[in-house]
C-alpha cells in the first residue's frame, strides 16, 4: 500500500536519504525511530507528497511521485491523516474548526462534520477546549488537537510525528492505545518517536533511519 | 461547494485576518474614492467649461436694406440650421450703444452717422465648438441672402480649441495613471493580505484542500471587499458633493450611475486582485 | 545601539520580508509618483494659463492733438507703472486697418474720414492679472494727462479670475485629497507589512529587547523605503516629464527641486508611518 | 532569587494556578512537572512576567510583579533564559542570528557575539547548521537552537520548557548533561519536562503542578 523503490532524497545538495526501500502494508503499524535530524520528518513527507525524490519512486495507495499530477496530491492527502512535529494547526480558527476543516474539505454535510468532529475531540480528550484558539492552548493540548484534525476523516494511514513529544505519560499511553485501537480498524499507522518506553510498552514494527538509510530497528534499552 | 458555506468563509475571513483585511478594504476605499474624485472633477470641468466658454457667438451683418419682415425670413432660415440654437435680432441703434462701451464716448461723438449695420447675434447649440463645425455652420450662414458677412473670434476658439484638447489630454492621462496606480495598490494589499494568511494557506493545502476550494472563499472575500469598499467610497462621493454643491458650486453632478460603476471596478478589481494572488501561493 | 548596526539591520528588513516590503516600496513609490504628477500637472496648468490668458492688454485712446514728443513721454510714463510691461503706440492708420479686420470692409467702406484716434496697447506684466490690481493701473494711466480713456475686457477679466480662483480651489481640494489619501495609503502598507513581523516583534519582547531596539531598525526601514520610493517616483516623474516635453508640451517644467520635496515627503512618511506601526505591535 | 507568594492566575475567567507560593534559590535545579494542560508554561510565563498574577506577588531578583515598570521588563528577562516550549525562533533569520540576536539586544560587542554564539552553538551540537533558516531544521534541531540562544548570554536562571520533547533519548542526556554543568557554575534551572526517566537519571528538586497547586512531587515509575 505504501512503498517506496530505491528512494534518495537531497535537500540542498546535501543527501538525506540514501537509496532507500520501504514497505507498509495495510493495516500495519510501524515506529520510525533515530536520532534527531536523521530523516525521519522527511521520510513521512515523501508520502505525503509535500517533498518528491530526486531518484526513486514513491507508491502510495494507487499513486505513484513519479507520475502524479499536481491536482490529485489533494485527494492523495485526504486518505493520508498527518499529525505534524510541529502541529500546523490553523491559528486562525478554534480547535473544533480545526478539526471540522478537514472533513469540509472532503465536502462531508454540515451535520456530520459535527457529530464526527465532537466525537474525535472528545476521543483525545480536548472536548472542553473545543471553542479555544490554538494559541490559547497547552503544548499538549494543541497536540492532542493536531492528532484529532489527522484521524477525524479516517485516513487509510496516519503518519505521526512525534505524536506524544508534548504530552506527559498518561496521556502518551492514552493516545497509543487510541492509535492502537484505530489501527485495529483497518488504518496503517506510521509513528514517528523517541520515546522508546512508550514502543517497550506497545511493540511493533520497529524502524530505524541512520545515515541516510533505513533498516529493521529496535528500541534501545537506554535508561530514560 | 455550497454558497451558503462560500458566504459565510468570505465573512469570516474578515474576522480571521481583521487587520489585514481592514487595510485592504481602506485602500480600496480611498483608491476608488481617488479615482472617482478625480473623475468626477474632470466631468464637471469639462462640462462647465463647455457651458461657460463654448456657447459659441457668432455676429452675422446683414443688408440694412431689407424689411421687417425679411428680418423675420432671415432670422428663422438662420435657425433652422441644426446646430443654430437662437438667432437675435440686433439693431444698428443697439449695435451703437454696444460700440460705445467697448470703445468710448469720445469715438461714438465723432461719428457723423451710425455706421453700424443692422445684425443678427447667433447662439450656437452647445458641442458645436470644434473650429471646423464652427467654420460649416458659417459658410451656411453666408450662403443665405442678404447676408454680408460674419464675424467671429476665430483665433480666440482655435486657440480654447487647442487648450481644450491638450486639457482633455492632460485628463485622460492623470486619469489613466490613477487607474493605473489604483489598480496596482489595490491589488499589492490585497496580495499583502493574502499573504498574512500564506502559512493558512500552505496548511490547507497540506490537509489534502483542493486548489479551488482554497481559492474560493478568498476570492469571495476579495469580491466583498471590493464590493463594500466601492460603496464607501460611493458614499464618500456623494456626501462630498453634498458639501461641495452647498458651499460654492451649485451646479456640482454626482450621477448614480457613475457610483454605481464605481462599485463595479471595486468588485471587478478585488475579484481579479484576490484571484491573482491565491493563485501565486498555490502555484509556489 | 551603533548606526552601522541600524543600517545593516534596515536593509536586512528589506531580505527578510521581501514581499511585505517590496509592496510597501511599490505603494509609497505610486503613491508619491500619484501626488507628485497631480502636483506638477497643477503647476503647469496654472502656468501657462497665466501665460496664456493673463497677460492682460489695454487699450489706451489718447489725445489726437498730440506731438510725436508728446506720444514717447507717454509712453516712457505709462512704461514707468510697475505693473507695466511693454506699451506699443497704435496710429489711427493702423487702429483702422484691425477695425476692419474686425469689422469687415463694408463698414469702413461707409465711414467718410477715420474715425478712431491713436492709442497705447499696453501689456501687464504677468502676475498682474486680479480685477482689482488691473484697474488700479487703469486709475494710473487715466491720471495721466492726454489719456483719454482706458478701455479692456473688465467682464471677461471677471469672469476668467472667478473660473481661475474655483480652478485653484479645485486643485488645492484635489491636492489635499490626493495628499491625505497617499498618505493613508501609505501608513497602511507599511502598517501592513510590519504586521507581517508581528511575532518576530513579540520574540524579541520575549527575548529581552528594549522597545528602542526594536524600533529603530523598523524606523530605518521606513525610512529607507520613502527615500528609495520617493527616489523612483521622482525618477518617474522626470522621465515621464522628459516624454510629456517631447511628444507634446515643450514648455513643461520639472523642478528639481519639487522632486527633491517629494523624496523628502516620501523620507518623512515613511519615517512617520514605521514609527507608529511599530509603535502599535509594542504597546499590544 | 525567585520567589511567589500566593499567586493566583486566572486565564479566560478560569484558574489556572491557585495561591500558590515557591521559592527557588540561586544556583537550584528544578523540575516541574504536571499534566497537559496542568499550568507549567504559565508558571514560566510568570517569571520571565509575560505574563501577571491576578493574586499575589513574583519576586525575580530585585523585580517584584507589582512594581515592575514596562520599561524595566526587557532587563529582567535578559536575566532569564527561556528555552520556550514552541522554540519561538526568529524565523527571519538564520541559527547563527538568531542566537547572536540575545546578545546584540545586551549590546555585546560584535567580536564577542560571534565567539560566545558559535561556542554555545557547538555544546548544543549545532554548529554544522549555523547558517541555516529555522524553517530548515528539523525538529529537535530547531529545539537545540531554542536552548542556544536561551544559554548564550549565561542568565542567572534558565526556564526549560520541555526542552527535551523533540529530542532523541541520547541528545536528551547530552542536553541535560549540559544543563547540569551550566547548574553548577551558578545558574540557576528550572525545566518543565514530561520524560520521568530524565528524572531519575538526574535526579533533582521536583516540584508537581496539579489543580493548580504546586506541591514537592517524584517522578512517578510509570513504564515508560
Ligand atoms: N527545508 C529544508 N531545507 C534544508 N534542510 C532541511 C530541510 N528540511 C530538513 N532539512 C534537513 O534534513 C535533515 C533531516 O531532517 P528531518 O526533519 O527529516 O529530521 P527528523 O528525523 O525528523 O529529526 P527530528 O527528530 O529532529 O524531528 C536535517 O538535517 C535537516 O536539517
Ligand atoms: N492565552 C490563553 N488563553 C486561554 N487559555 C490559556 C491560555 N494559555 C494557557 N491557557 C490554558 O491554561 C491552562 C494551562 O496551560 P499551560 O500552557 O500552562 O499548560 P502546561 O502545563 O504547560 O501544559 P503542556 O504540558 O501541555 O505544555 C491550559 O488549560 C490552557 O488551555
Ligand atoms: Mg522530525
Ligand atoms: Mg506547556
Amino acid at each position: 500500500m505504501i512503498e517506496l523503490f530505491n528512494v534518495s532524497v537531497k535537500i540542498d545538495n546535501r543527501p538525506v536519504l540514501n537509496d532507500i526501500s520501504l514497505q507498509i502494508t495495510k493495516g500495519e503499524f510501524v515506529y520510525l525511530i533515530g536520532k534527531t535530524g536523521a530523516g525521519k520528518t522527511t521520510l513521512m513527507r515523501l508520502i505525503y507528497m509535500d517533498l518528491f525524490p530526486g531518484k526513486g519512486n514513491v507508491i502510495v495507495d494507487r499513486h505513484s511521485s513519479s507520475t502524479i499530477r499536481r491536482k490529485e496530491i489533494p485527494f492523495l492527502r485526504r486518505k493520508v491523516g498527518v499529525v505534524f512535529q510541529d502541529f500546523k494547526l490553523l491559528p486562525d480558527r478554534t480547535v473544533f474548526d480545526n478539526v471540522a476543516f478537514a472533513l469540509q474539505v472532503i465536502g462531508s454535510p454540515k451535520r456530520t462534520i459535527r457529530a464526527r468532529a465532537l466525537s474525535v475531540l472528545t476521543r483525545v480528550g480536548l472536548n472542553h477546549k473545543r471553542y479555544q484558539m490554538p494559541h490559547h492552548l497547552s503544548g499538549g493540548e494543541q497536540q492532542r488537537a493536531a492528532i484529532a484534525r489527522a484521524l477525524v476523516n479516517e485516513p487509510f494511514i496516519l503518519l505521526a510525528d512525534e505524536p506524544t513529544g508534548n504530552l506527559d505519560p498518561q496521556v502518551s499511553t492514552e493516545i497509543l492505545a487510541l492509535l492502537e485501537s484505530i489501527n485495529r480498524s483497518g488504518t496503517a499507522v506510521l509513528m514517528a518517536t523517541h520515546n522508546y518506553g512508550l514502543i517497550r510498552q506497545f511493540p511493533h514494527r520497529t524502524l530505524l533511519v541512520e545515515n541516510g538509510k533505513i533498516t529493521a530497528g529496535e528500541a534501545p534499552y537506554s535508561k530514560t | 461547494m455550497k454558497l451558503l458555506f462560500l458566504l459565510k468563509e468570505g465573512f469570516a475571513g474578515f474576522r480571521r485576518a481583521r487587520l489585514a483585511v481592514t487595510i485592504a478594504l481602506a485602500t480600496i476605499t480611498l483608491s476608488l474614492a481617488l479615482l472617482g474624485l478625480f473623475g468626477l472633477v474632470a466631468q464637471n470641468l469639462s462640462d462647465s467649461f463647455q457651458r461657460v466658454f463654448y456657447q459659441i457667438r457668432l455676429e452675422v451683418f446683414v443688408d440694412p436694406s431689407l424689411s421687417e419682415s425679411d428680418f423675420q425670413t432671415l432670422k428663422s432660415e438662420i435657425e433652422r440650421i441644426e446646430a443654430v440654437q437662437s438667432a437675435e435680432y440686433i439693431s444698428p441703434g443697439a449695435a451703437l450703444q454696444e460700440f460705445e462701451k467697448d470703445f468710448g464716448k469720445d469715438l461714438v461723438a465723432v461719428l457723423e452717422s451710425n455706421p453700424l449695420p443692422p445684425s443678427f447675434r447667433v447662439l450656437l447649440k452647445t458641442g458645436h465648438s470644434r473650429p471646423e463645425a464652427i467654420q460649416a455652420v458659417v459658410r451656411r450662414i453666408e450662403a443665405l441672402k442678404a447676408v454680408d458677412e460674419v464675424v467671429y473670434p476665430e483665433n480666440l476658439i482655435r486657440l480654447l480649441d487647442k487648450y481644450f484638447l491638450l486639457g482633455i489630454l492632460i485628463a485622460v492621462g492623470l486619469g489613466t495613471a490613477i487607474f493605473a496606480i489604483s489598480t496596482l495598490l489595490i491589488f499589492n494589499t490585497i496580495r499583502l493580505a493574502i499573504h498574512s494568511r500564506q502559512r493558512v494557506i500552505e496548511i490547507m493545502r497540506l490537509v489534502g484542500a483542493t486548489d479551488a476550494f482554497i481559492k474560493a472563499p478568498f476570492i469571495f472575500e476579495g469580491i466583498l471587499q471590493g464590493l463594500i469598499g466601492g460603496l464607501l467610497a460611493a458614499g464618500l462621493l456623494w456626501l462630498a458633493g453634498d458639501l461641495v454643491r452647498y458651499l460654492f458650486l451649485p451646479g456640482l453632478s454626482v450621477p448614480w450611475l457613475y457610483l454605481a460603476g464605481l462599485v463595479a471596478v471595486g468588485v471587478l478589481l478585488g475579484c481579479i486582485g484576490s484571484y491573482l494572488s491565491v493563485g501565486k501561493y498555490l502555484n509556489a
